[in-house]
């Protein structure tokens, strides 16, 4: 039962077994760990060390710090536009354009059965 | 006319006409020969009344053979009724 | 709305019984005649929906509640489901007509062919036929009422 | 070899089917959305009634029955289930249309969307 | 002892459907006593269906196909005349999917539902919505597939409308119950067809006598177009986010069922109804040969990809946090049947125009298609949970509106932390076992729907980063101060699904092995299908 439990499983062109993975994660961390353990202690709280630098700039509020949803992948969807547009065409939120779509696959199948 | 609508008329003509062929290509209305016996319902027919004690043959197959159907039939009765007063109900304010 | 005129009300109450009986009498022979829960509940509850028109739905709110309608249309259910499952602790089988050839109630067997139908045959389906047509009154009369209500309370100007 | 015997009630069928698919697709108030799925569902119950039509038959009940070929009893028990079905989904279609007024105070299927966010 | 266990094994297959029935019809009158009482009541019927659910699917992986004949022992099977329950190793997967999600669903609604009115119905609905699901799986007879059918689109329309105060749970519900009645009739359209040609209603004797006529091509066509639609494959889709996003959280999680119980429609018709015509030669160009299997499998091949494409774009631009994972879903939905259409159109090929290995592929890619289906499940059933519950803490679903809730609950963040490594595919979770057979076997089908499904999944990373950024991390935003973790039951809910994914990511080959394999041999083998009710003929 054990042995069929943690198993290594085969894909047919591979093979993944999350044990040892987590195992050589664990291993990695420790490795990170010890390395980070080198680093300089040089870190003081409540110094000018911990404050925020914004060119020289007074800091916001922290409400208007917060990146908004809306703003993440801003740079993705403006260079792909043409495609959004083409995607936001199609969502129309219409009943009756749900059912066409259904419509016009029933056709597509239709045809490509009728023809053949 | 609109693109929408052009699509939605060449589909809806492809549709239409492939289930036009589909009425053509049923079974003659009402004629069973040879190869095409209903043997399901001449069975259903012929027992109904040994088997059920019902002497409506619909009823037999409503309530015994197929009563599963029925009770399905039954809860979705149920499910509207439960839905409607659901969507109608008193929101708490 | 408050109902309808007096002749209106006069009228649908008058024809009120003889609907309910009809569908009664639908539902009672329906594995003997055309018929059966289904239809002779719908017939009952159009017959209840003829008193909510001419009465007005308030006036019906009043009367019956949509919670004892809800109680109703789950008995019908319960007794429906609980046939069968009776089957499966008396035959063995779920959905089982169990009643029927047995010593109980509803247990001739018709001879075969042309008969003049008996009431007391059939096993289990007269028992479903009637949890069914409970049912049916119930839940169809509860969704006319519902609705009929809710509009009522929302009609008008309000948004 | 298409037989042509008599495929007018299947016609009928198909006819219903798609008069209730044009009234979904084209029109744009959402009752007569409504009254489409009814009749696509009529034309659906049509086409089981009709499989179950035999010629020269009677109604499969034996209650004095004048005896002789009875027609099939299993697609009365289905249209039946069936036409239970369609009630129960237009009620709850119609109780659906009534918030939707309340909501939006149109019926316009294009204009009825939901909040993007 | 045993004797009651060996019955109860024997009645299973009713039972499970009749429990939660039951337990349906009674909950209405249980609700007028007490709440509390009702809700411990709805919790012990969805406990007592997952109880038979496990013995029935123990019995399955055991002993092989199982019948179960409704209103007599010894039934004619010549014709088949009454309704048949047949279960074989594909039902047994489902129904395990289908018991999971409305447990979780029940508890979480404890907490989720408690200030709401009309509990009472809510409860029943979900109750009918789980019988409706498990009768869909595990029925052997076409019309009463389309009863269940339609229990269960009627049942969760209504509960996508549970909110009738907010105008996008009302017109989300109305779209839904638009396309599944549509859907639904089509499907009686199609049954209507095939009793009018083999005057037959059960599955295993309309596969045993189908033929490949014009008829036959009308009634597949309708069939996969109409359940496709309900299992909201692309570009059939749309009505999915706007009903995940309108329904509260928990109903959300059993329609995830519904969905994938359509789905299982669709491999159903296709592989068992019509397994025996997969070979028949429609037309051959020199040695290639068209098969319909060749069809419908790069038909669904094609409209796989498009569903990941466009589910992943999609979800990236979305700002709603329940509608953004629904078309996370969408998109997963894809991976399934991108794996399960490349499976048809290399598994059932002519002999001696394939090779072996090329068929090992093809079932390899089914395993990970069906494996997907219950991951998919789990996954999406946690996020919506999390949704659910930022919505609880907070009443607010935009994104905009959001931030630094890690702050304030710790619990629900872990919680969405898993989720969010299991939908995108990130090891050790199960999505990431599933996908990466997905990835390997279809990679040797063509490597171009292998690279199309890692890039849509990187995307996937990339939006569920989006909402832990503006969720859950950053400062505390001062218009949702006051949030609160939510109450225990929720989390006892999301914990339930989280344990579950991680369990099926630590293991994967015990999984595979035990529940996934039958599965798969079910789906493979219609004459066995065929054979358990007709008995070898």
């Amino acid at each position: 039962m054990l042995d069929q439990i943690i198993s290594t499983f085969e894909t047919g062109s591979g093979f993944w077994n999350p044990l040892v993975w987590l195992t050589a994660l664990v291993i990695a961390f420790l490795i990170i760990y010890i390395l980070r353990g080198f680093g300089k202690r040089e870190y003081k709280k409540g110094t000018d060390q911990t404050q925020a630098f914004l060119s020289g700039n007074p800091e916001y509020e922290k409400d208007k710090m917060h990146v908004k949803a809306n703003n993440v992948y801003w740079g993705f969807t403006e260079s792909l536009k043409s495609v959004y547009n083409f995607f936001d065409k199609m969502h129309t939120g219409n009943v009756s354009d749900y059912v066409l779509w259904f419509v016009i696959i029933m056709g597509i199948l239709f045809l490509i059965f009728g023809v053949i | 006319m609109s693109k929408r609508n052009f699509a939605a008329v060449i589909f809806f003509t492809i549709v239409a006409v492939f289930l036009f062929f589909t009425a053509l290509m049923m079974h003659p209305f009402g004629i069973f020969d040879d190869n095409n016996q209903p043997e399901m319902d001449d069975r259903i027919i012929d027992n109904s009344q040994t088997e059920t004690g019902a002497n409506n043959a619909v009823t037999g197959v409503v309530f015994d053979y197929r009563g599963f159907d029925t009770l399905g039939e039954a809860t979705v009765l149920f499910t509207a009724v439960a839905g409607v007063i659901l969507v109608f109900r008193r929101l708490k304010k | 709305m408050s109902g309808m005129s007096k002749i209106v009300k006069t009228i649908a109450s008058l024809a009120f019984p003889f609907v309910m009986i009809y569908g009664l009498y639908i539902i009672a022979h329906g594995h003997l005649t055309p018929g059966g829960g289904f239809q002779g509940g719908a017939i009952v509850a159009s017959g209840a929906a003829m008193i909510l028109v001419a009465y007005g739905s308030v006036w019906t709110m009043g009367k019956v509640k949509e919670k004892h309608l809800s109680t109703l249309e789950s008995t019908g259910a319960i007794v429906f489901i609980g046939t069968a499952i009776l089957g499966l602790l008396f035959a063995g089988v779920f959905f089982n007509n169990f009643l029927f050839d047995s010593n109980l109630i509803f247990n001739i067997v018709p001879t075969g062919g042309s008969t003049v139908g008996i009431l007391n045959s059939a096993g289990t389906l007269p028992i479903m036929n009637f949890a069914v047509g409970l049912k049916v009154v119930a839940g169809l009369f509860a969704i006319v009422l519902v609705m009929a209500y809710a509009t009522t309370k929302m009609g008008g100007n309000e948004k | 070899m298409i037989p042509l015997a008599n495929p007018v009630p299947y016609i009928a069928v198909i006819g219903l089917v798609l008069v209730g698919l044009f009234a979904v697709v084209f029109k744009r108030n959402l009752i007569k959305i409504v009254i489409g799925i009814t009749i696509i569902e009529s034309g659906v119950n049509l086409f089981l009634i009709t499989l179950g039509y035999r010629e020269n038959s009677i109604a499969p009940i034996y209650t004095s029955s004048p005896g002789g070929l009875m027609s099939l009893p299993v697609p009365q028990a289905l249209t039946l289930t069936s036409i239970v079905i369609g009630v129960a989904v237009l009620a709850l279609m119609i109780s659906f249309i009534v918030h939707i007024y309340r909501h939006y105070n149109t019926l316009d299927a294009s204009k009825i969307r939901g909040d993007e966010e | 002892m045993n004797d009651i266990l060996s019955i109860l094994v024997n009645h299973s297959p009713a039972l499970i459907v009749a429990v939660p029935l039951f337990g349906a019809f009674l909950t209405p009158l249980v609700g007028m006593i007490n709440d509390k009482l009702r809700n411990v009541f709805v919790i012990f019927i969805t406990l007592l269906t997952g109880f038979f659910a496990v013995i029935l699917v123990n019995e399955v992986f055991t002993n092989g196909i199982k019948t179960y004949c409704f209103g007599a022992e010894n039934p004619s099977v010549n014709p088949v005349v009454r309704i048949f329950f047949e279960v074989d190793g594909m039902s047994a997967f489902m129904a395990l999917i289908a018991v999971i999600l409305p447990i979780v669903a029940v508890i979480y609604s404890w907490g989720f539902a408690k200030e709401e009115t009309g509990q009472s119905k809510y409860y029943t609905l979900i109750l009918l919505m789980t019988a409706g699901i498990l009768g869909m799986v595990l029925t052997g007879d076409m019309f009463n597939f389309f009863v269940f059918l339609e229990i269960t689109s009627i049942s969760s329309a209504a509960l996508v409308a549970f909110w009738t105060n907010k105008k996008n749970s009302v017109q989300a519900a109305f779209k839904y119950i638009v396309i599944s009645s549509i859907g639904a009739l089509m499907v009686l359209f199609a049954i209507a067809i095939f009793y009018g040609q083999y005057n037959a209603l059960n599955m295993a004797v309309i596969a045993n006598s189908i033929g490949f006529g014009f008829l036959d091509k009308i009634a597949l066509v309708v069939l996969i177009a109409a359940l496709t639609m309900k299992a909201a494959i692309a570009p059939m889709h749309m009505w999915l986010p706007d009903a995940y996003s309108g329904a509260p959280s928990p109903v959300t999680v059993v329609i995830v069922g519904t969905t994938l119980a359509s789905l299982y429609g669709v491999f159903r018709v296709v592989f068992t109804i019509y397994g025996k015509q997969f070979l028949t030669i429609l037309r051959s160009f020199g040695d290639f040969a068209v098969t319909p299997s060749l069809i419908i499998g790069v038909f669904i091949v094609v409209l796989a990809v498009l569903t990941m494409i466009i589910g992943v774009f999609m979800a990236l631009k979305s700002n709603n946090f329940k509608r953004m994972i629904g078309y996370a879903a969408v998109a997963e939905i894809g991976y399934m049947i991108l794996a399960v259409g490349s499976a048809i159109s290399t598994y059932f090929i002519p002999t001696g125009t394939t090779t072996v290995t090329m068929a090992e592929h093809g079932k390899m890619a089914l395993t990970g298609g069906i494996f997907h289906m219950i991951n998919d499940a789990l996954d999406i059933g946690l996020l919506f949970l999390v949704a659910g519950a930022v919505y609880y803490a907070t009443k607010e679903t935009s994104l905009n509106k959001l931030g630094g809730l890690s702050r304030k609950m710790k619990y629900t963040t872990v919680f969405f932390l898993i989720g969010l490594f299991a939908v995108s595919g990130l090891p050790p979770m199960n999505g990431f076992a599933s996908k990466l057979i997905i990835y390997q076997s279809t990679y040797q089908v063509n490597p171009v729907l292998a690279i199309v499904a890692i890039l849509c999944s990187i995307m996937l990373l990339a939006v569920f980063v989006k909402v832990f950024h503006s969720a859950f991390l950053g400062p505390e935003i001062s218009s949702i101060k006051n949030v609160k973790e939510v109450p225990r039951s929720m989390l006892i809910a999301m914990g339930i699904l989280a344990a579950l994914i991680i369990f099926f990511g630590l293991f994967p080959e015990f999984v595979i092995t035990n529940i996934v394999e039958p599965a798969k041999n079910a789906l493979l083998n219609s004459s066995e299908y065929i054979s358990a009710i007709l008995g070898g003929v």
